[in-house]
């Protein structure tokens, strides 16, 4: 095992699978002599030149949908959005074109292609700077959505989203950048559409994904101090998502919360409650409560009351205690 | 490059001629609602795609447009799938999913029609940026229209390809109107070649005309297959009816329609091979009559598929 | 009263908006001279000429930021995307400006803008002519979001939404282009926010919108036929959705539906769901069932199964009787 | 056009150094931790802002970018609510809510810095639109960097405005970097000019010099509010430090921004005026000083002010 940062481990993923297939290569703004905004390609340039860490002009939408027609032809594009918020100026690429080219084509074309943008909070970057919206990406056929909580998870999500013959929505955290964690020395995959059940519990089921997970994580600490034991499960994987584990966890607790970064409204928090609240509604002993932030655009300088965090899911956690029907 | 050879000319009338009758009936059997959705046709526009598909291999690129048959057929779709699936049915390219405007042949590296006007141009240059990074000496073309030019896709993806000298021909077909409403709504310039100065690419502008195109064409294709980079070609086409099948081209005038129909590619090479004596009168309806037989076969194909099933539906999202 | 057509309403509205404003302009795609792609414009551009019946180069995100601009400029704007499906070409307009434009700015700019377009199926227009995505633009702060069923909600609506100090999205649908209805013939508006009961019932809810509503009046009546007697709740806006009305129904009913025709997964009907299962779960004698569309890209020649109508409202409002707990 | 007055070059001098000093204490502020987020700075890149908002009235329009401090300062911008709003205070422009990427001022006609590349452009091609629509003589302009140009927003601005002869300037400055990479990477061609003949719309390249800039801004302003329509203006600007305070430029050779500090614009401008004796060495001393106290008094005002409640936070969304 070894200590690795989060925007190391998405580099050493793409560094392991770049070396392992040489029709993976990286495109986005800035990744490759400046070795990513956020530093996750630094020294892929100088090891792997400008033929396979391309640097773009500014212009999302080209070099997305340049990806798309790339991996239709064989290559296996990382696609780097800079910023999530970006992602609105390729939405026809990913929507339109990368999300159906498969089954639009009559499963001609494969499109093996990996969108990476980090969302969220965490830099006081304002309301152009911080959204998630992950929500949209789930809500169209065709896409994968996978949303990692941590060093181990990133790496290994990653690395099977390279791998993936589908195209991969690869959302990460900007808060997540620089946090530690252990990883193995040796390789490792993580499936994707599989959820983690990240802490054992009793009493209450927290769905969660990315940050929120970790946030999730203390408010259980926290609330096993009041007797609350809490299961928190970690979608990692947003589209599809994985019923099973999350279903099984309610099975046992029969009381859910579901935590996001996201405005919570029609966040994917919604999806998960509607399909407990119609799959599987009698095991429910309480009302699901939901935790995102608020409906407003990200704040600049009241951010860190904007951004959800342990605190908002321990008073959910709660509320679904109190609230039994 | 200079005029195609004897066989090759004679390779190009009957890839258009079966362009045009191919769409002659589309257009009648769209009208018995056998085929559904929109359907663009682009009678009298035939001259572009064959004046440039002549000089592709089918391991070349192309990515086409919602008007977009007659590149699929210049690039040598198969007609009976081709058909299969604008009548919808289960042995279609897509399997009866997309009809007319998503028609791809991976086969024959058709990338496919796009529902999204300019949308096809940034994956023709990721087809161009997959040759080049594969080091192979394919190369890609990007057909579209000149009201296309106006989206951000166009402008976004003949920069990159300038910048990385991608092996890509842009060939627009400015036919004067996109949708109902002519080029000076769309354009401040005339000329969809003056679009190329922003991006230091060479472009030039032909007339309606598949022996010019195939000229052109050809050392576009050549500078691309040398590495030389992309190049912009604009063919002064002509559309001879309404957007789509349906639409009544009010907002045209009677004289707009009839240059265009007198300005008609098809038949001025015809008389050229005629004068020039390539072809006999007599080699001329036998191209026809075969084309006609081949057309109904694949029609009669179409119509006797089964639909995709229900269940189908569901089926292959993911890999 | 008249009998009118829906897109002759939405004719209508414009007209009678741009003759009590200046102000009031229309820009789009062959909106001037062809009088718009489903023929909305009709006429307009003959009686206001083209500085107020704007026809734009093929270029979404232009013309709609161009629209944020003006309006932030004191126009109106009313700009047609031609297909739903388009409007991914600006989003980046429509999200990271339009929207936030008002907050972000410190409520110093107000931004009066409506973005219409028609959404769905009918056309058997395939993949990428046929998307329903009002669960996106509901995600995003600073919209509204408005879906008209027939031609009296569609006049009364758009007028509202034109004289709306907000940006609104406002959806049509294509089938519904053609339907016909009586309204008066003096002007009326219908306020935005406010759901509308369609018809009353007491045994199940169904909340709805746009075409799915008069679907759902359709399913009522076969089960009416069946002693079930159904209430069908029309949003008519779903962002704000007006609670109210939707849970003071449940209340009634304590059964629900949502039924709309966007892919079911993670469609606006989840969010209906969830806030139920937050906020009046109690309520429930039954799981909550949802109608949307299967989760593939719209199909060409099998649009027919592909896209939900009565018969899947009438099935799901038949599980939800089953399937008390 | 020609020069502007003595009058005029005072305060177009004072204006630039009030940028200058302006963004020198906020790259101190920032270094304290008191501005949070992002701080792009420009200096070395005075010349533009101030050389444009000297043909331009209140009335007038202006869209900026996430480089924008100067072209809000040289269109007159509160200095005391602008810095509270970089301090995140309830008193600032934004309600504290949005911070350096986000300034506006609607009162003096800045529609806002913006956070996404190239946005601001059709954003300010839509006010040319207003003021045409409602025949004031208002034009607008819209500031953005080479980089942006990549964008299709640009692009689809230009074109519409040159379609309809809006009133807008266009001026890019070129400071040769977009984030940590140079010109090359982002486009074919050397100078912002060439895009602009995509368009048929007049382009001009000056140097980093306010009088050179001034002159041309003053054409085309004047075309703009004759009804002539846009012009593009390319100003070969120096970026001096990091894309954003805490870039150390690893990415870039010190005799790069040796060379750019080198073409001060504000220190050639002073040496000018001194020359020519339009200002004596006290006036300057004086203007210096004034604007010291101006910058602190704004300082200190930020400081002091409160931040936004958070119920505050959910107010205003919709009106
Ligand atoms: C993004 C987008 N906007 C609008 C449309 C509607 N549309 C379909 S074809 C067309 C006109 C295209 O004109 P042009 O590029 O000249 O091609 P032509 O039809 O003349 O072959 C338009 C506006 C679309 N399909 N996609
Ligand atoms: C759509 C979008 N893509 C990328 C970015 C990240 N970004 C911010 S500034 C910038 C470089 C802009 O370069 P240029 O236009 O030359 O302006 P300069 O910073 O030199 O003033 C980039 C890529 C962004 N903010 N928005
Ligand atoms: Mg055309
Ligand atoms: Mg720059």
């Amino acid at each position: 095992m070894k200590d690795i940062r989060y925007i190391f481990a998405i580099k050493e993923a793409m560094e392991e699978e770049m070396d392992r297939d040489e029709n993976v290569f990286l495109i986005g703004e800035d990744v490759g002599l400046a070795g990513g905004s956020f530093g996750a390609s630094k020294g892929l340039y100088e090891k792997f030149g400008p033929d396979r860490i391309v640097d773009t002009p500014i212009s999302e939408l080209g070099f997305t949908s340049l990806a798309a027609g790339a991996a239709s032809c064989g290559l296996r594009p990382i696609v780097e959005i800079m910023f999530m918020d970006f992602v609105t100026c390729c939405m026809d690429s990913i929507v339109n074109q990368i999300a159906k080219m498969r089954y639009m084509f009559g499963n001609q074309y494969t499109v093996p292609i990996v969108i990476r943008m980090p969302e969220g909070g965490g830099l006081n970057a304002g309301p152009q700077h911080s959204q998630c919206l992950e929500a949209w990406f789930a809500h169209v056929p065709g896409l994968k959505v996978v949303m990692a909580a941590n060093p181990y998870d990133v790496k290994g999500l990653l690395k099977s989203a390279i791998r993936d013959e589908n195209p991969v929505i690869f959302i990460e955290n900007k808060t997540l950048h620089a946090m530690k964690g252990s990883i193995p020395e040796e390789e490792y995959l993580i499936p994707i559409g599989k959820a983690d059940v990240k802490r054992e519990g009793t009493d209450v089921t927290v769905v969660s994904a990315s940050r929120l997970v970790n946030e999730s994580l203390k408010a259980a600490d926290l609330l096993s101090k009041e007797g609350i034991s809490v299961e928190v499960v970690d979608l990692r994987t947003i589209q599809p998502w994985d019923r099973e584990t999350v279903f099984t966890s309610i099975a046992k607790t029969h009381r859910l919360v579901v935590a996001h970064e996201a405005v919570k409204q029609f966040g994917f928090g919604a999806e998960i409650a509607a399909a407990v609240a119609e799959e599987i509604l009698d095991e429910l002993d309480a009302p699901i409560m939901r935790v995102g932030a608020p409906f407003v655009p990200a704040s600049y300088s009241l951010e860190k009351y904007y951004v959800p965090g342990a605190e908002d899911v321990k008073k959910a956690v709660l509320a679904t205690m109190e609230r039994t029907f | 490059m200079g005029k195609p050879s004897k066989e090759k000319m004679i390779e190009m009338y009957r890839a258009m001629v079966k362009i045009r009758k191919t769409e002659q009936k589309l257009m009648e059997v769209f009208s018995n609602g056998e085929i559904l959705g929109f359907l663009h046709v682009s009678i009298g526009q035939e001259a572009a795609p064959v004046g440039i598909c002549s000089h592709l291999t089918e391991a070349d690129y192309i990515a086409t447009t919602h008007r977009g048959h007659g590149h699929a057929i210049a690039k040598g779709i198969d007609l009976k799938m081709a058909m299969a699936e604008l009548f919808g049915k289960k042995a279609g390219y897509c399997l009866g999913r997309s009809g007319s405007m998503h028609l791809a042949d991976k086969s024959r590296g058709i990338m496919g029609a796009n529902g999204i006007v300019g949308a096809g141009i940034p994956i023709a240059t990721g087809a161009a940026f997959a040759a080049k990074y594969k080091k192979t000496d394919q190369v890609a073309v990007a057909t579209f229209g000149e009201g296309a030019t106006g989206e951000g896709a166009f402008h976004e993806a003949l920069n990159f390809a300038a910048i990385k000298k991608l092996p890509i021909v842009y060939l627009c077909e400015n036919n004067g109107w996109a949708e109902f409403s002519p080029m000076s709504i769309h354009a401040p310039v005339q000329s969809v070649t003056k679009r190329a100065l922003a991006y230091d690419i060479p472009a030039v502008s032909v007339a309606n005309d598949v022996l010019e195109i195939y000229e052109e064409a050809g050392k576009a294709v050549e500078r691309a297959r040398k590495g030389e980079g992309p190049t912009l070609i604009e063919v002064r086409s002509e559309r001879w009816y309404g957007h789509y099948v349906g639409d009544a081209q009010k907002y045209r005038g009677k004289e707009n329609v009839a240059q265009a129909m007198a300005k008609d590619c098809l038949l001025n090479f015809e008389k050229g091979l005629l004068e020039s004596k390539v072809l006999k009168k007599q080699d001329i309806e036998k191209i026809n009559t075969d084309l006609d037989a081949e057309i109904e076969e694949a029609v009669r194909f179409a119509r006797e598929c089964p639909y995709p099933e229900v269940s189908e539906m569901m089926e292959g999202l993911y890999l």
